[in-house]
């Protein structure tokens, strides 16, 4: 039963699991720490209120919000793209797809947990689950991402199953209990790998409108209200498009510090990021045509309650985020995205961080600037400074990120390994198959037959 | 069942509560709920008190639950407010409560103006100032501000009977004695009402109507219907917002301006000619007299205040002074108001009396909508008259009075001679501030003897401002003192009593108004309102010259006034026309002396005016330390808590300077730095400054906010100006 | 049922703040105190706007009270997750302090932003004795919820055990907020919008008559007047 | 950690993921009773409880058929 792992292939993928690295407490220590701080902030926001943070009136909403929609939508990265590659079979998605799939799971907790951070009355979060109403597109958040989160969770889970079976083999203690109920009894037969990937196969599909109705729901919260600059129909496909582009950068960024962190050079290779930096080019276009969309609509509509957010935008006092958005999302990652040479993992996880950063951005003034100008020209103009338990808990958020992503790399393989497995073994016969099949004339040639 | 407010609180029907009450409705508990309601009902009691908030002296309704003050409302039934309220009388409920108010006797241990006090008893306060006044009765006197009614009575007597000359008051305007040009034009000797009801169109000169000027409340309902208001304000004030036509004159310019409307109205015959005919006296050019032939107010206008040269002065176009001079001599009822409280710059005399020239001209005076002269109550009288000195700075610096009793009054603060206040005070042997809070001249008190609120104590006051009614109101306390604090006037009899003045022999200050109000009672006239119902039939008798007793002994009057808190006799103004001009004729050759006098332009070319105004939530005067007053300055000042400097946008550009910024103000007398804010309201070349903050010392809240600016305000002397020559610059921050 | 709405007469009205601090005082709003009101967290059910237009000399000022709009299809009340905020008796829309989660989405939703929020416990941090001296027909907030001016519902409720009391139809039963019974000018006018009897509804069908983003189809019941024809 | 031990850690997780399910389903169901009740927006709240409670059920379905037949399946050999 104890085999040494490291006479196994894929050994690299197994080592942090079975060898505690050494940085392992002082980053858990470090990210305790920080996730302790954000935890004392809240313990005074629970006890005096909201008014330890900058919001105010009309400025109900603020970063908790920014950060809810921008972590909601990094989540998109995961399951979305993983069930975008393995229904169109391509090949490279191999050693992507677990990561990005607990990137959905960890990050969906962390943004749904900002909507408690944002209540004033968390003591009543109850009120939800005895009273709650479905007018309310705050309950269609609650739903959709409950059903995002079950199927994502059972998503990462099921191809989890082979690979926690090889891990049991090696497990003793309670890692090997562990190992040994989650392994569902999985033996490798023909007829349970059919299950498997009947099951993943479905959940594939299942999982992309989810997905899509997860973050046109969250678009939905703005959109369903009359404020000026949200009450909008592009939103929805306008938060899904910048869902995938944040949650790509997401991915990448995750991808090059795992490949650093875990040596995984091998599984994680530059044709990785240059895939995965060429869908991110798409999706940066995707997202410039539709801020235009966005902005030339209002503009040209040029409605008064309107046009005073729009200028507080482009000249205003939130010029500063809108241009610097405009830079990190679409001007700069431009270059580095198109010309092959940058389109390294160099050049990508630049890209990705200066995206990271503009996706944040553009939730942010989204949300802020329609909050402080509301529609009427008689109501007053509001301000908005986060205050540092906003910075705190925001913190704290990524800090919990890394931290979920540290414990489940210390119990599950980061890269599939039967996956990989299956890709060494079988990929090729079934890549050129399919080839084959691409060669011209056959296609006509099969339809005479 | 003794009910306490916990139970109260525990079964009453808040938001929520209701669903509660609704519930048990359901399952039967019918009569429980009734029980309850019943119950409720009979909780709530009302006690009327007056708001002391302002000169006007509403009448409140104090609700109470428990024995605790829980609410107020305006009393429906007093003439000035008929159950409206304003933001500071809503306040008393909460000014009572200010832990910063003072409760004890203090007394002073470090030097004059340290701060440093010393709890004393009441007793050895009272010996020190008895024995303090024995030393030299004749050098007592009492500075006193904003007051009317018995308390005023009370002062005159006891300093009367010290025989002391000395009664000091220090305010703008001056309720119990007609102003100074309606004493030299018409030889009035008590205060003219302006019957703005019966107006159809009141051009005021400054005064702020809604603001500040009188009784806010009575002037917003009364004017709120057809009335046409013209207003003449440099500032576009809440009032000239409301006024039909505004017109905003360089500062100090009101006289020629009117001046400029009479000449319009002679010329084009919009004058009452029988008025000026029978009344009007240096109308013509005077050729009965001997000697050199004088000329009339006639040619004055005609020849001196064409509308171009007007218009030249006062920077409002020709076309805006036919606008108004048409409407104001249109034909309706017409009254002009010359009564700005802070004075109409340094030609005071002659622009209240030009302004009061258009009075004439219309026969305002004697007439409905004009002028009316108020019967004062007939109250049983304490003693003679004492008539106040309104010039008490020189009266201290003449260094006749020795003891100073300091009542409701700060000249520290609210006069713009502070140096020259702080120098006379300080040669007195002995200054005692009644205070209820410590500010700037309390602080440089001897002795410190803490004041009731208003709602503690008994008030009492005649109100004679609002015509067509001669009105007193009286109000016992509603609340229990707080602390060991006691009514001023209460003091003041213990100290007759210690000092044998037989004229003041009273047990305490209700059996003085009690005695007062016994003249109410004998008179035969006015009425105690009780219903709406009963006021209308008992109206309609009394104008047909019958009057009926409502009460059959004093008592039972006197429980009743207790109770409602209003005496009233409609019937007691005089609107007969020999009444309004006692010398029998309106004088307008003491305007044309002043006229002799060469104007001197009062804008000083490229340089800055600063203005001061008073906000009406801070129109008290003494509101600096109320929180939900400064939290509704964000209304008209765009920031709470706060009195900015009010700029131009033209004027704020030429220094760089943008809403929220910090500024500098520079007069030759002071400086002071503040913030700033950009309005349109305000014209170029003009700074406005809001009054009623920037005190040194006021309480936790009001101490260090906001700026005074009577630390730039030039010193004209007696009169409060309100501007001066200022220069602006921008405070870099850092 | 009555249907209960109100009229202000801008003409009237001289922004004199009556209504404000007497609708503070009604309903127990506490004062914020100076930093919260300077962040803009001050809370007044009735807020009054400066509507000032035009270059010095040639200026035209409104002050436009404004409380809750009270609307007849409220956005508010859309977009509230747990039945805290809802349409209730005689259309006015109420506020649950006790259900209210704090997720501000109805202060969001407002085009009028006339809700408010207890950042911090205003109402129990004020003294003892203020608390003592609070309305108790009105109860305080605690920190964490939204709240809104409702009309005064508690005079109705007052209203209907009055009437009750006597042997009227409570259902019938007539009263008066703090703001129009403060009002000097009288400038504001409450009452039965559904009853053609009342002044209210006389004035509401005005052709002086308007409301506040009436195109947004919120169906305010909170009606103003416009300047007078004469005054052009 | 013996067969029998793990045989019912991995009942209990098959159990709890259920009970988790279900919870859901009620919860649902709940708000729906609340719309009839209140009359708050009835026919809206039943299109997405009828679309979120039947993917839910999918969900549930998904991981029972998982779960039973990779336990079948393993027998089968």
């Amino acid at each position: 039963m104890d085999r040494d792992f490291r006479h196994e292939a894929d050994a690299v993928l197994m080592r942090p699991i079975f060898e505690r690295p050494k940085y392992f407490y002082p980053l858990l220590g470090f990210l305790l720490s920080v996730i302790a701080w954000a935890a004392y902030c809240y313990y005074l926001q629970f006890n005096l209120g909201l008014g330890v943070t900058g919001m105010n009136q009309p400025v109900s909403w603020g970063f908790y919000v920014t950060n809810f929609v921008f972590f909601i939508g990094i989540s998109h990265a995961g399951t979305l793209i993983s069930a975008i590659l393995r229904m169109t079979q391509a090949e490279w998605r191999r050693p992507i797809t677990r990561i990005a799939e607990m990137i959905t799971v960890a990050v969906l907790g962390i943004g749904g947990m900002n909507v408690l951070l944002d209540l004033g009355r968390i003591d009543r979060v109850a009120n939800v689950f005895m009273y709650g109403r479905y007018q309310s597109p705050l309950l269609w958040d609650a739903t959709s991402i409950t059903a995002y989160m079950t199927a994502s969770a059972l998503y990462l889970f099921i191809p989890l199953i082979p690979d926690i079976a090889i891990l049991r083999q090696h497990a003793t203690g309670w890692r090997g209990g562990l190992y040994g109920v989650l392994s569902l009894g999985w033996r490798g037969t023909e007829r349970q790998q059919k299950i498997l990937n009947r099951c993943i196969g479905f959940m594939a599909v299942l999982v992309i409108p989810i997905a899509i109705s997860v973050h046109t729901v969250v678009a939905f919260v703005f959109s369903m209200t009359l404020q000026p600059m949200w009450h909008s129909t592009i939103f929805g496909p306008y938060f899904v498009a910048g869902a995938i582009f944040s949650g790509l950068a997401g991915l990448i960024i995750v991808m090059a510090v795992l490949r650093w962190v875990f040596h995984l050079q091998d599984y994680l290779q530059p044709i990785h990021f240059n895939y995965l930096g060429l869908l991110l080019l798409v999706m940066s276009l995707f997202w410039f045509y539709f801020t235009c969309a966005e902005y030339l609509t209002a503009y040209f509509g040029n409605e008064p309650g309107e046009m005073r957010v729009f200028w507080s935008k482009m000249t205003g006092e939130y010029a500063g985020y809108f241009w610097l958005m405009v830079m990190c999302n679409f001007v700069l990652p431009l270059p580095l995205l198109v010309w092959r040479r940058f389109r390294q993992v160099t050049g990508t996880v630049i890209a990705s961080l200066l995206i990271s950063v503009g996706m944040w951005l553009e939730r942010y003034i989204i949300i802020v600037p329609s909050m402080a100008n509301p529609r009427g020209d008689l109501l007053e103009k509001g301000h908005y400074t986060a205050s540092y338990v906003e910075w705190s808990l925001m913190a704290g958020c990524f800090a919990l990120f890394v931290l979920i992503y540290l414990l489940f790399s210390r119990l599950f393989p980061l890269v599939s390994i039967w996956e990989a497995r299956e890709g060494r073994e079988k990929t090729l016969e079934i890549v050129a198959a399919r080839v084959e099949r691409y060669k011209l004339g056959e296609g006509r040639l099969k339809e005479e037959q | 069942m003794k009910l306490s407010r916990r139970n109260f609180m525990l079964t009453t029907a808040t938001g929520l509560g209701a669903w509660g009450l609704q519930a048990c409705r359901g399952r039967g508990g019918a009569e429980a709920i009734k029980a309850v309601e019943q119950w409720k009902n009979q909780l709530k009691q009302t006690r009327f008190a007056l708001c002391d908030g302002c000169a006007a002296r509403c009448g409140l309704n104090c609700e109470f639950v428990d024995d605790r003050l829980v609410g107020i409302r305006g009393a429906a039934l007093h003439p000035v407010n008929q159950g409206a309220i304003c933001p500071k009388g809503l306040d008393l409920k909460h000014q009572r409560l200010d832990e910063d108010r003072l409760r004890v006797p203090l007394r002073r241990k470090g030097p004059r103006g340290s701060g440093e006090f010393e709890e004393v008893s009441w007793e050895s306060a009272l010996t020190q100032v008895t024995l303090a006044i024995q030393s030299s009765p004749q050098a007592t006197s009492l500075l006193g501000g904003q007051y009317r009614g018995s308390t005023d009575d009370l002062f005159q007597t006891f300093l009367q009977a010290l025989g002391s000359p000395h009664y000091l008051r220090l305010r703008c305007l001056q309720p119990e004695l007609p102003g100074e040009h309606l004493r030299r034009m018409q030889g009035l000797d008590s205060p003219v009402a302006y019957d703005l009801a019966g107006a159809k169109v009141v051009l005021s000169f400054g005064c702020n109507l809604f603001e500040g000027w009188q009784s806010p409340l009575y002037q917003a309902r009364v004017l709120a219907g057809d009335t046409d208001l013209i207003q003449i304000d440099p500032r576009y004030s809440l009032t000239a917002s409301k006024a039909r036509v505004w017109a905003a004159p360089h500062p100090g310019t009101d006289g020629i301006l009117a001046l400029g409307l009479a000449n319009i109205l002679l010329r084009e015959g919009l004058y009452d000619a029988g008025f000026a005919h029978r009344w009007i006296k240096g109308f013509e050019a005077d050729q009965t007299d001997r000697g050199p032939v004088q000329k009339g107010f006639k040619n004055l206008v005609l020849q001196g205040y064409g509308p171009e040269r007007v218009e030249a002065l006062t920077g409002i176009p020709a076309r805006r002074l036919y606008q108004i001079a048409h409407l104001f001599g249109g034909g309706g009822p017409s009254v002009a108001l010359a009564e700005r409280g802070p004075g109409y710059g340094q030609r005071d005399a002659y622009s209240k009396m030009a302004i009061h020239s258009l009075n004439a001209l219309v026969g305002s005076p004697g007439r409905v909508g004009g002028m009316t002269l108020q019967a004062r109550p007939p109250l049983t009288p304490l003693g003679p008259a004492l008539r106040a000195d309104n010039d008490p700075l020189s009266a201290l610096e003449a260094g006749e009075i020795k003891t100073l009793l300091l009542y409701r009054s700060n000249p520290l603060y609210s006069s713009a001679a502070r140096t020259r206040w702080a120098a006379a005070l300080d040669k007195l042997d002995l200054l005692v501030s009644f205070a209820t809070q410590m500010d700037e001249t309390s602080r440089q008190a001897d002795l410190i003897l803490p004041d009731l609120h208003s709602l503690e104590r008994w008030q009492d006051d005649v109100t004679l401002h609002q015509a067509g009614v001669s009105l007193y109101s009286l109000s016992s306390p509603v609340v229990e003192p707080w602390g060991r604090g006691r009514a001023s006037e209460e003091v003041v009899l213990e100290l007759a009593r210690r000092l044998n003045l037989h004229s003041l022999a009273f047990p305490d200050y209700p059996s003085l108004l009690r005695l007062r109000a016994e003249g109410l009672f004998q008179a035969r006239r006015g009425r105690i309102p009780q219903a709406r119902e009963d006021s209308e039939i008992q109206q309609l008798l009394m104008k047909q010259g019958y009057w009926q007793a409502q009460y059959d002994d004093f008592a039972s009057f006197w429980t009743a006034l207790q109770a409602q808190g209003v005496w009233l006799d409609e019937q007691a103004s005089y609107r007969g026309r020999a009444h309004l001009m006692p010398q029998g004729n309106f004088d307008l050759r003491p305007l044309l002396q002043e006229a002799k006098q060469p104007w001197v332009a009062p804008l000083h070319r490229g340089g800055l005016l600063l203005v001061s105004f008073k906000p009406f939530a801070l129109s008290g005067g003494r509101n600096a330390n109320q929180s939900r007053l400064l939290e509704s300055l964000a209304g008209p000042f765009g920031t709470a808590w706060e009195g900015p400097i009010l700029l131009n946008p033209t004027t704020a550009k030429a220094r760089d300077l943008r809403t929220g910024d910090l500024a500098r103000l520079v007069s030759s007398r002071g400086e002071l730095v503040g913030p700033v804010k950009l309005t349109e309201a305000v014209g170029p070349a003009l700074i406005f400054l809001p009054f009623g903050l920037g005190h040194e010392f006021f309480g936790k809240r009001g101490s260090g906010r906001g700026v005074n600016p009577n630390h730039l305000l030039a010193d004209f002397g007696p009169n409060l100006v309100g501007h001066s020559y200022v220069e602006l610059s921008k405070v870099e921050a850092g | 049922m009555s249907r209960w709405g109100m009229v202000i007469d801008l003409e009237k009205c001289n922004g004199c703040e009556a209504c404000a601090a007497a609708c503070q005082a009604e309903c127990n709003q506490p004062p914020v105190g100076e930093s919260e009101a300077r962040m803009g967290r001050k809370i007044s059910w009735l807020k009054i706007s400066e509507e000032l237009t035009g270059k010095f000399p040639d200026l035209h000022r409104r002050m436009i009270p404004q409380p809750c709009m009270q609307c007849d299809d409220p956005p508010c009340v859309r977009v509230c997750p747990v039945h805290a905020t809802y349409l209730g008796e005689g259309g006015i829309v109420a506020q649950i302090y006790q259900r209210c989660i704090g997720c501000r989405f109805c202060m969001a939703a407002c085009p009028y932003t006339v809700k408010y929020f207890n950042w911090y416990n205003y109402a129990g941090g004020l003294p003892a004795a203020e608390q003592e001296a609070m309305n108790p027909e009105v109860s305080p907030r605690p920190r964490g919820v939204v709240e809104k001016c409702t009309f005064c519902h508690h005079r109705l409720l007052l209203a209907k055990d009055q009437a009750r009391l006597q042997g009227n139809d409570p259902a019938r039963a007539v009263y008066h907020p703090a703001c129009e019974e403060a009002c000097p000018a009288k400038a504001i006018y409450f009452g039965d919008l559904d009853d053609s009897t009342t002044e209210v509804a006389r004035l509401a069908q005005s052709h002086r008559a308007s409301r506040l983003m009436e195109d947004l189809g919120t169906n305010p019941k909170v009606y103003y007047l416009a300047r007078k024809e004469n005054h052009g | 950690m013996n067969e029998r031990q793990i045989q019912f850690f991995q009942y209990l997780f098959v159990l709890s993921f259920t009970l988790f399910d279900l919870a859901v389903l009620s919860w649902i169901g709940r708000l729906i009773y609340i719309a009839l009740q209140l009359k708050d927006t009835v026919n809206g709240s039943l299109g997405i409880a009828i679309v979120a409670g039947s993917l839910f059920l999918v969900l549930l379905g998904v991981f029972h058929y998982l779960f039973w037949g990779l336990k079948r399946a393993k027998e089968q050999v």
